[in-house]
């Protein structure tokens, strides 16, 4: 009873309205295409409204602390290689809380696959301001509007080695989709970030906003995604034009590679029963 | 002959006061004699002022004595600051004109270990080594082949100019044997192994079947680490250092989650900032394996001393009800049997196990039997790989008796698991129910606490029933509490030693100490124990014996303290 | 005429509860009545079911009824859901027709709340607010009013078309006083707040002198820092948002160092990352107020629920032994006084205090009598800016008989000022002497507590002298054990209830206790204060009623209980 | 008795020959042509041996938590912004276990210098691979060389956001003073990140392998160091030839102008003694 339709019967516990639906739909049509079934699938998120899309996905699941989804999903990926792992997290949970795991983690390289749903806000919390809310944005917290400059994440995980580095706009379901399967295929951390309007709480960077901006990278004929100068400028654009598509893609060994995960038995299915620690012992052991 | 002999070589961090140490522990293993060696350092890498202590007898031994009975200083320095802990008949060998000592008093051998040396500092250390050898009277092959072993890689010419020296300094102990008969009664010859308690506990790990380790450095944990790397190889064990101690719990239980026993360690303040993820293994029943390994607090506190201050922070780690155990091995042996324990009970219960150590015990060398590793018998306790594709409907949560739900593994199963951090149904889904969250909680706590409490490990006790008054301790003070209780039998004194402090054994202590005077001894400014004690069993200590200056207890503080206690 | 009344509206989220609740309230207060409000609400933005509640009377309320009197439901599923809590006299509004309500039984009046609301269903809260006003008896004036404010930025069409709207509903309810006669007695009139627990904790800082707020976003934490950011250009306060709550325990710190009152505000998740800043706090002798609003464990648990399962967690925060005060005010009073003396101990002792609140105590409204704040005299432990200069040879941890180093800010002084976080000297500069740990933990740990414990806020109590049995409470449960067991005099009951749990108040609470049967209430599953009750008293509880579903006791629920332990 | 001259008397715990010692000389120097007494200065650290650095100076100092210098350091300044505030750290303690405070305070643009301590390992804690390893580097928990790609934090500030970045040696003792100078003066976040041979547990970086390499970025006559893209590039050079100098520099308003900070009292003077909340309370008052 393989599960190839990733439907999950869980309600769903979104705004009607909220971009994230359109995430959810891009995500499941890529996983449907990946050919992949549910059990081979582990989605880990953190906490937020888009941490809980792995309940509204039938695969496997690990919805763990605010912030902390990074590390659980790279373990459980050096844990069983088998699975493609896949992290579904928020702005906030990914950039703001969990930033320290994304620098780390970039420098990790572990095949994984990052979805952060950019809503520009936090959500679920009701409205503060995130790592990357447009500087002045109002809020009950920041009631003079936001003071920090916005965080950057493309182009910040392009300084920080990331070898996969894709933005993609929720109103754009088939687009998405499509990014989502090269970022499932790609061999390495793959970060997508995905704008999402927050009908609730994003009042300025709306559905209609992000629509009238965003283009296709790819379309621009210029585009060659593997330079690396050129992907700095292109993720630095943010203003009346915000590319989507893929910004930088560079092939490179992963951790899995370099640490020999791949030339082995996964972890998980090793033998833990009869350890053998002769040889251990003997390196301290002393005969009188 | 003497019974024993405690041995201190101190001088600045960076002249190898390690390497000595440690190759003296093996000689003087391997001539038959019972020895227990501690450290105390700087949290510096060169300067300031350690020492290497090794305490050589011929029974058993595993505290330190107060009084040292030969001091090695490295340099002039250690001449003054040891002098405290020297008495009357302690002798210093050291070299009076190279330290440009101007009155050498009474207590000093002038051994020009400079010269011996041909004038190069750096053989110093094995001029001394050959000298307490010959004053022992130890076998020079021992000495020589130790030398050789551990100078093999710097090449022939290195080796032979080390044995040189070594046996000079050797013809000079020779002679001082008039001076301070230093010889020790030999023991039975046996193998056994030398090892500090940290290296016990990678060992544990290791026979357990963990294969992922994760974290970030931090004194006194760090060479747990640094043993699981070096086997690493040998046991298909990845280990990751992780950016921070929250990743490095985190990733632990995301392996965990994943199927593969997984262990972290740390030290108060990287504990600290893994509460958070210690409730998670507790809410999403991920069995998880954490080592504490304490020094003094609070914060940065002293880096690389001993204390056992964290005892009440640790087991009410995490914030909210959920259930875990803590263990608090003794002994060197217990370092090992406990770390197979903790992942026992982790895997078996699914919850966070935490083994708490502190710098003495970890850092502190000494000759142990060869652990009984063949009996060990290591369960997995998750769905076998060849039984999870008959598993139809999985629920990770799945309601039982006993509150334990099967676990499965990621892909084994053709079903999907969901696992999950906020309060949850059956199927891990997220719930807002008030009935499931009084069964989840139900689950989690109450039962699984009923379990824990079959399992629990007994404190071990000495002479108990006929004693009128007893001494309490848990973890590291285990060896010195023995040691002075059982010189003190005539006196009516007992002892009893918790090597787990949660779920707390109050059903098997309460009968031992019931209408008995008590005390505790700790490590810490806080009588840690003797609250919990109290607040367990209903039985108020009398008091507690207390030290919290960094430093472990010696033999002989204990002693006068609980001669104290008993007049 | 009632006494009393219970009315819950519910509905999905994003229906507007907390707006036609406020309302409701203010209209309410001012037509002479008391009030208790306490919401129920998801962790989801929209859709799901939250509701209102609110408890009016004649008397000063505040603790929750079981049962409701009556139940606005503003969509259908709102009342197969809240049926449970109705009782047989129990009233029903609702619109048969628009909810499609196919069998109304007898207690479901039928409003035609859309009509009213002229077909459009944002109106319905103001319909139903008129309906519920016209059964009470309401001046109307007073509803026009309150929606005169409420609807005022929208512009007057929109405000003109609420009253109209407000005033057919309440035509209705005139109507229906026949079906059901609510109109409760009047009290007496005067001046009294009406807010709830966070927002008193936030002007207990703002008349502190705190200057400083520093937080991470986390439920039910987060409306003291909107409250605070409200009313930062008043006060001359800076408000940051912190990238996670090491940061912001931290950052509270810094500010602190550099001589401003502090504070950072968190909830269970939030407050194990602070761990290890507390225990800086501790170190470093830094003055930080820390806010721990409660939800249930663990992990992410429910996160807009209730509970007091960080008891055990917060009293032993931070690795290491440190001195360290924590509060629970059980009353919005409380929350603002307590705040003032949470800021005046941290000051005074230079210690981290903790503020331990919860979701009920921080999301409940009720009236209350204006505070007392201008008689509370705010005292700095600084070295005033005008003596400063003066100051020669400065140590920042000098030895004092109390242990208390005076304490000066930077720039002010013309000396420099070390902190540190390892172990220090006198002039805070990183010592490894053991004699110099000895006197810093003495003035830390043992001087510190000594002196804490001269300022000690002894429990409240009520009938102890007289009562066989008394009932122990910390923390939010104070009002609900407060009308149970004044209502249950006669039965020789009592109760204590606790406002500040660590230094625990043992000296003050044994004579209360002592030869008594007792009893805690708590709202968790572990029975965290009788642990503590035992530990710190020697006196064992014989028993606990406990709570962990995520929702407050109830007036009747915690009768019920405590009858069964009476009889 | 105002103290300009910045020595301290506490007994220096590094290792002879370190690196630290040319830093700790560059920085009093730089304090001494600052014009600062030590009474207005504040150094704040976290743990390791960069760390220990504030006390070896005559100058308030706040030795914090490993990993925790930066928000002790930005709120101290918020509270007073009277005070220089300056951050003396390791690559681990702020690239590390630090590291997401070194994202978020980039954007928040506080008026602090960073002077990251960067010898490429974990000194303190005897030598694990830190975030500046070089890839390859064996250690004994390392002990197949490290796996993770280094982490590059001139880069990486830069796409974060920071307005002044800067490399230093602290084997050019003039140079890096005139650079810690400049960073004191220049208003905003200020990142110099000192190259320092650790003599005990780095014998790859040394002292002669970093000599070998280092260039001054300003001998470049093309180089313009407010060109962001430029600035990517050369932050980018890590080989044979390694930049050192002011890689990027922009004036911007820092976090005290755009919050009003500079515009009033400072926090730590204001009374606190007398707080009148009846404006506050005024707003929850009902009369009945
Ligand atoms: C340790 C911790 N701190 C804070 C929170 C509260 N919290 C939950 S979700 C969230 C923000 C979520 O923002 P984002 O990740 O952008 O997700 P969104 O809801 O916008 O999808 C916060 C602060 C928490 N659960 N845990
Ligand atoms: C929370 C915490 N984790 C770990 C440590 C242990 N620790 C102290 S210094 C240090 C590394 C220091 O490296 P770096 O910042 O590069 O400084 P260096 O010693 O190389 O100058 C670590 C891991 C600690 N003190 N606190
Ligand atoms: S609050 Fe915003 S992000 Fe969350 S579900 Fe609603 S619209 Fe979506
Ligand atoms: S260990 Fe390295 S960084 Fe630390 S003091 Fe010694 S040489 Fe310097
Ligand atoms: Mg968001
Ligand atoms: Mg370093």
């Amino acid at each position: 009873m393989n599960i190839h339709d990733f439907k999950s019967t869980d309600e769903i516990a979104w705004c009607p309205g909220c971009g994230n639906f359109g995430i959810l739909g891009a995500l499941e049509l890529a996983l449907k295409k990946s050919g992949l079934s549910g059990n081979q699938v582990l989605l880990v998120s953190g906490i937020g409204q888009a941490a809980k899309t792995p309940h509204y996905i039938k695969a496997n699941c690990f919805n763990g602390l605010h912030g902390r989804a990074l590390p659980v999903a790279v373990a459980a990926k050096m844990a069983n290689r088998n699975l493609t792992v896949i992290v579904t997290t928020g702005d906030g949970d990914c950039y703001g809380e969990g930033g320290n795991h994304f620098l780390h983690n970039i420098r990790r390289n572990v095949d994984i696959t990052v979805i952060v749903h950019d809503n520009q806000i936090y959500g679920l919390t009701k409205g503060q301001a995130s790592p990357t809310t447009d500087p002045g944005f109002v809020t009950k917290v920041q009631t003079d509007g936001s003071l920090l400059q916005p965080f950057h994440p493309l182009q910040t995980a392009l300084a920080a080695g990331a070898g996969f580095i894709a933005r993609g706009f929720s109103g754009e379901k088939n687009h998405l989709s499509e990014l989502l399967l090269e970022a499932i295929n790609y061999r390495g951390f793959a970060l997508i970030d995905v704008l999402q309007p927050c009908v609730s709480f994003n009042k300025k960077n709306t559905f209609q906003w992000y629509s009238e901006r965003v283009y296709k990278v790819n379309e621009d004929v210029a585009y060659d995604s593997s330079d690396k100068e050129q992907a700095f400028r292109k993720s630095g654009e943010w203003g009346k034009r915000i590319p989507i598509g893929i910004i930088y893609r560079e092939e490179k060994a992963t951790y899995e590679d370099k640490s020999g995960l791949n030339n082995r038995e996964p972890l998980v299915d090793m033998d833990i029963e009869n350890s053998d620690i002769h040889k251990a012992l003997h390196h301290y052991a002393i005969l009188t | 002959m003497k019974e024993e002999l405690t041995i201190r070589i101190a001088g600045e961090a960076g002249q190898g006061l390690a390497t000595i140490g440690s190759s003296l522990c093996i000689i003087v293993k391997k001539a038959g004699f019972n020895l227990f060696a501690n450290q105390d350092y700087m949290s510096r890498i060169r300067g300031g002022n350690n020492f290497f202590q090794i305490r050589i007898s011929a029974k058993p031994v595993s505290a330190i004595k107060e009084k040292i009975d030969i001091l090695i200083p490295l340099d002039k320095e250690s001449i003054g600051l040891h002098k405290k802990d020297c008495s009357d008949d302690s002798l210093i060998l050291a070299d009076v004109k190279h330290y440009g000592i101007e009155k050498p008093d009474d207590s000093i051998i002038d051994i020009p270990f400079f010269e011996i040396s041909s004038g190069n500092n750096t053989y110093i250390n094995t001029a001394a080594i050959g000298c307490l050898g010959g004053m022992m009277d130890i076998d020079f092959v021992l000495i020589e082949n130790v030398l050789k072993t551990a100078f093999e890689k710097k090449g022939e010419t290195i080796v032979q100019k080390n044995i040189h020296i070594a046996k000079t300094g050797y013809e000079y102990g020779k002679k001082l044997q008039k001076a301070g008969d230093i010889r020790i009664k030999p023991s039975t010859a046996k193998e056994e192994l030398l090892l500090n308690g940290n290296e016990a506990i990678a060992l544990g790990a290791m026979k357990a079947g963990m294969k992922f380790y994760c974290a970030y450095p931090m004194t006194p944990s760090t060479s747990i680490m640094n043993t699981i790397a070096h086997f690493a190889h040998d046991y298909g064990i990845l280990v990751e250092q992780a950016e921070d101690e929250i990743a490095a719990v985190n990733m632990a239980i995301g392996a965990s989650a994943a199927g593969v026993r997984s262990m972290t360690g740390t030290s108060g303040g990287g504990f600290a900032l893994m509460q958070e993820g210690i409730s998670l293994a507790g809410m999403t029943e991920t069995p998880v394996v954490i080592v504490d390994s304490q020094r003094p607090g609070p914060a940065t506190g002293f880096p690389t001393r001993t204390e056992q201050g964290d005892l009440n922070f640790v087991i009410h780690a995490g914030h909210g009800d959920f259930a875990k155990a803590v263990f608090c091995p003794g002994t060197i042996e217990e370092c090992f049997s406990l770390t197979i324990k903790a992942f026992h009970i982790a895997d078996k219960y699914q919850i966070p196990v935490i083994i708490m150590t502190d710098q003495h015990l970890a850092d502190s060398i000494r000759n142990t039997p060869v652990f009984d590793h063949e009996k060990i018998s290591i369960q997995s306790y998750r769905i076998p790989k060849n039984e999870s594709l008959s598993i139809k409907d999985y629920k990770r949560y799945r309601l039982t008796d006993n509150g334990i739900s099967p676990r499965a593994v990621f892909s084994w199963i053709d079903d999907v698991i969901y696992t999950d951090s906020d309060e949850h149904t059956e199927e891990g889904h997220i719930t807002e129910s008030e009935e499931t969250r009084n069964v989840m909680v139900e689950k989690r706590f109450f039962k699984r606490y009923k379990e824990l409490e079959k399992e629990i490990i007994p404190p071990s006790y000495f002479n108990t029933e006929n004693a009128d008054i007893l001494f309490l301790g848990f973890g590291s003070t285990h060896n010195v509490l023995k040691e002075v209780c059982e010189s003190l039998k005539e006196e009516n004194t007992g002892y009893i030693h918790l090597s787990q402090v949660w779920p707390f054994p109050k059903d098997q202590l309460i009968p031992l100490i019931k209408d008995k005077r008590i005390y505790t001894v700790e490590n810490n400014a806080g009588a840690q124990l003797a609250g919990l004690i109290s607040r367990e069993t209903g039985i108020k200590p009398e008091g507690s014996i207390l030290k919290y200056d960094g430093r472990p207890f010696s033999v002989d503080l204990l002693k006068r303290e609980i001669m104290r206690r008993i007049k």
